[in-house]
């Protein structure tokens, strides 16, 4: 199978829709002729002209809001939040309107509005700049929220989205843009709130999306010479998610750990771990762990840096812990 | 300010009653509205439009049936003079299935798809970049549509406000920004939160044309908006328009009113845009009494019927709850 | 004991900050002429002078920006922020700028400021005025949160907050307003970061927060008809919260539910349950219970509203649940 | 466009001299940053001053020390002109436990109390209702004191732009608000993104007094800035200058400028205020080239030792990760 970049994956999944879909365009801050802040979209200001990649000014409420309108109105717009520490300024268009227009309206609108944006931390990009909050959009009725951690994913979810008709944010890592995967030629699609076995295992659950997932999986290879076998689920959706999968797979194992980027406290590794307690709680063994960043705005030293986040190594320490090792 | 109208020439008669016979009533709704609440029957916020039916009545004579109306949560008469049921709002108010949104909104959120009222918001601002992309796809499918997009003054304070300025002019989208300005935000003059002593000039901004109007003036509301949206169908880009006003109720149902002094509320109702419109009908022998009487008495009975359409109109069922938070 | 109300006594708080503290004034919208919009500041300006009383204009980002601002240059600024629905348009400022002044200063400089709003559904409000998300706030290195009550907890917690030097969020409840309380007349102070136990019981450890405090303890008083004898703890505090007043409750009861009005996905109660069963798993006699309101942007209709957020009922089937009765 | 000035009368020899030291130093700064990024010293963002350095150092020279600096995320020249040292300035850029925020907010936001420089901060726009807080409390507390308030073109498109503008406009507060424009948005012309042509005419929006001056021009800058700090420092209320300039680099290291033409691009280091001034200097008699000369070398120096001292300064301590959260 063809090996292509996380970056590529969501360029072709771009492609792909600006293509087939007459009523979807781009739009965000230097989409166009800058290529986009990660290079995502690179080229395609000459291939699909100023009226399908529009770049936008600095203003990303307007941006948001001006997508849902256009949403509202039939068209099928992307909006580009450079990162997710910008829809600070947005939320209010994203929470307090894509995501009500069509309940309040009683269903007679609604806003099949798809916006991406960039989360996480890594590249030294010190406290503002490196936040996760998609757990924060995960909580909020009306929207749907994926988390793709490979480029299979990526463009599999991508072509999922474009099929739904309510907003959805469309979550990248920063890290993860030069990630290669193995991406089949063949259309395929990544159903929204399908978690996938990423890794096979008996002894634990570790349960990861997006760049803890690779973390995730990291760590249980190197727990493999400690004769320790995880099982790591990617849930590339946060809503909906999958309960399903991850319950399954920890009443076989018997317990559970939670991986993610954000601080800890009300992570979305809250939300799993108190799921699994309350619908599995006959078959744990223990207690279900997380490891989650420090709870510190992000500093700029790389050393304190890399402290913060979750690395293999704390989620074998984790993993050691659950099983009392 | 844009006071004075050459509308007469091109008005007939019919459309002259029908301008009073909305304001009447929007009035008439806002006052069964208020009374409805003081009964218990509505309930959370309601903000009346009394005062400022001129606004309402005036611009949406000009619009087409294609054109998109968005507003803030100060709304039903917006609604109403876009054509929507007396029956539906109020029902509405009632928190009813029968009502506009099926009791799901209620009075801050009226939307109606099928007169492309798209829609109440009960955020200060957050309407405007909603407009601004009702107007970009109508630009992206080349559409013979506008937005008129209503805001009060109080929202210009707003950052969503100057963004959606901005974005706007700089696509030139077919949006006519219009201001109710009513020279207060709640209880806060806007002469003491708003650095810019003369409203329109705001446009400025953004080099985008605009205008004061006395939106106490039916006839001068309709005459400029109509010029106004002609313009911006022609593909002139967006405008704003300041249309002075004046509300005659407090804030919302539960505003006291302290903040201002019975001598300025005086001196506005003198203006009531009804009154003036009344006697500027019979002065220039548009109506005569009894035309008015009776579209006064025909108001009154819709409005009744409004009102018992409201309460007995049934409840949402219990599995609303969970409709329409996703297509599926 | 004098009996004040709820609003009585975050006015009282108020008023004591203003006479005791030069440095204190309070900026929000129509907090002065029309005396707020849950008439807390009613009077204040004629007391204490447009100085002191700032009506600012409708620009909540500028009003928490200019208070973190004011608060570096040794003010002590009160933002009102009308509802917490509104904050959303403030989130840049809350989260990417105050929480972070210190951290990202080195120490340098540091914004005291109270931010204070006001939380909840159940005043037929709809979805854009009835959300809670104080959880999210509560997530946020930097950040304090406090949530009380009752009036003893309004006044006793308020004073607490004047004496910190970060920023704090301080969220009243729309529906608490008019409850009544005793409040000494006497000075006290109630700390931020620990738990009230508002009732004694032994069968189940029930933990809430702001107006499912009452909610909850309607719940245990209506469950002592069936002889359940339901211990109410009142975080009051969500960050920190009191983990240790929790987790001794729960290792006595070995049941736990938590009550929350926000919705479940992502709540304060999934980060309370996770908690207690990975502290306390080994005296948990079941799983950790969750009471939440109902996953739907908020109607408008009264009956549908009231079945979207826990009641008494609600929360004593829950109890049942947990009990297995 | 204000581009002349009457200021070699009151200005000395020293000050002419130290505003070319401080270009050429703050030149030299980003040149060194910019290899030790290309060397993996510094990471992260890293964006470049180069181009703009009469607009720092013009600025600066009319505070008092005890006036508040307050700007974005491309600060080291605003940081250098206030007087902090390279040194501090490096080391930060390096991570180092010596830098201005001991390596935990690294080049985009570097703060110094002890000089007033009171924060670059990463969110467009989101410095300005800061700014705005600082100068409230300088008023509130009638200190004398002004607060400069840098913002890029890019900012002027952020709601939070409009809503300190307003609010910093109502309550007069002693703000002086300089827009850095380079024309650009990191891709974006801002004739693309911004409706208004006359960027300093945004300014009539809230009855702001406003003014352009050329950011190439150091004296000009100096001028400029001086006439209107005193006039905010005597209470007239906030000021917007706008201050046309070019950044000579892309937009931060990891931009290949694509978007930019060549001539444009050769067209502005025509302009290069260093340049410029020291054939001013010259001309004038001002400055004999040695004496600039020997400028240049010390500043070399200088940054030589910055730069050690940023490489052999401590990292923090693992400990640094879990400090200043909060104060206790
Ligand atoms: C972002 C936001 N801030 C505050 C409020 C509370 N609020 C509702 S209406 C209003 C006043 C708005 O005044 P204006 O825009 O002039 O409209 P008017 O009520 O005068 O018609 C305020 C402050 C809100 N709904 N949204
Ligand atoms: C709210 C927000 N949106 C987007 C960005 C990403 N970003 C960083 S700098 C920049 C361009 C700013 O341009 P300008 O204000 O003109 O400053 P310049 O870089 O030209 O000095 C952008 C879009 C950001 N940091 N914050
Ligand atoms: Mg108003
Ligand atoms: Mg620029």
């Amino acid at each position: 199978m063809p090996v292509i970049t996380y970056r590529e994956a969501v360029a072709r999944a771009l492609r792909e829709g600006l293509t087939e879909d007459a009523g979807m365009f781009i739009m965000g801050e230097d989409v166009g002729a800058y290529g986009g802040a990660y290079a995502v979209t690179r080229g395609m200001l000459k291939e699909f002209g100023p009226r399908r990649i529009v770049d936008a000014p600095l203003s990303e409420a307007a941006i948001v809001g001006a997508c849902t309108g256009a949403a509202m109105g039939g068209l099928h717009p992307v909006a580009e939040i450079m990162t997710i520490n910008f829809t600070l300024v947005a939320m209010d268009q994203i929470v307090n309107h894509a995501a009500k227009i069509r309940y309040m309206s009683g269903g007679q609108y609604h806003a099949p509005l798809i916006l991406r944006t960039v989360t996480g931390g890594g590249a030294q990009l010190a406290s503002t700049h490196s936040q996760s909050f998609e757990h924060w959009f995960a909580s909020v009725p009306g929207l749907k929220v994926v988390t793709p951690a490979t480029p299979y994913d990526a463009l599999g979810l991508f072509r999922a989205v474009r099929e739904e008709e309510d907003p959805v944010l469309f979550i990248e890592h920063i890290l993860l843009y030069s990630a290669r995967g193995e991406v089949p030629d063949e259309r395929y699609t990544v159903p929204i709130g399908k978690a996938d076995v990423k890794r096979k295992g008996d002894d634990i659950t570790i349960v990861a999306y997006s760049r803890m997932t690779p973390v995730a999986l990291a760590a249980a290879q190197a727990l493999e010479a400690e004769d320790i076998d995880c099982e790591v689920i990617d849930l590339r959706s946060l809503r909906p998610w999958d309960k399903e999968t991850v319950l399954e797979s920890v009443k076989r194992t018997g317990l559970g750990l939670v991986v993610e980027e954000t601080w800890r406290t009300g992570g979305f590794g809250a939300e799993v771990a108190s799921t699994i307690q309350e619908e599995a709680f006959d078959y744990l063994d223990g207690p279900v762990g997380r490891v989650a960043g420090e709870e510190v705005p992000m500093p700029y030293n790389r050393a304190l840096e890399q402290a913060a986040i979750p690395s293999p190594e704390k989620v074998a320490a984790g993993v050691r812990k659950a099983l009392n090792r | 300010m844009i006071t004075s109208y050459k509308i007469v020439e091109h008005l007939d008669k019919k459309a002259l009653h029908s301008y009073y016979r909305q304001m009447v009533l929007i009035r008439t709704f806002e006052e069964r509205a208020g009374e409805q609440y003081m009964l218990g029957k509505i309930r959370g916020f309601l903000h009346l439009y009394i005062g400022e039916e001129a606004i309402a009545v005036g611009a949406m004579a000009s619009l087409k049936p294609q054109d998109y109306v968005v507003t803030h949560y100060r709304d039903h008469g917006h609604a109403l003079a876009k054509g929507i049921g007396a029956k539906e709002v109020m029902a509405e108010l009632f928190g009813k299935a029968t009502g506009t949104t099926k009791g799901m909104g209620g009075s801050m959120h009226i939307f109606d798809r099928s007169h492309n009222f798209a829609g109440g918001y009960a955020i200060v601002g957050g309407q405007l970049p909603i407009a601004v992309g009702l107007g970009l796809g109508a630009s992206y499918r080349q559409e013979d549509r506008i937005v008129l997009c209503f805001l009060g003054d109080g929202a210009l304070q707003e950052g969503a406000f100057h963004e959606a300025m901005n974005m706007a002019a700089i696509w030139k989208l077919p949006v006519l920004f219009l201001c109710e300005n009513n020279l207060y935000g709640m209880g806060v003059p806007v002469s003491e939160s708003l650095a810019k002593k003369d409203i329109y000039k705001l446009a400025d901004a953004y080099d985008m044309p605009s205008l004061q109007v006395d939106g106490m003036d039916v006839l001068a509301m309709r005459e400029v908006t109509q010029e106004v949206a002609d313009r911006i169908r022609s593909g002139n880009g967006p405008y704003f328009i300041e249309a002075k006003t004046y509300r005659f109720r407090g804030h919302s149902m539960a505003d006291p009113s302290v903040y201002r002094t019975k001598v300025e509320e005086e001196r506005w109702h003198m203006k009531d845009p009804i009154a003036a419109y009344k006697e500027w009908l019979l002065e220039h022998h548009f109506a005569m009494e009894a035309e008015l009487a009776a579209m006064d008495l025909s108001v009154e009975k819709e409005m009744e019927e409004a009102v018992k359409f409201a309460e007995e109109s049934p409840n949402p069922t219990a599995s609303a709850l969970y409709e329409n938070v996703y297509a599926k």
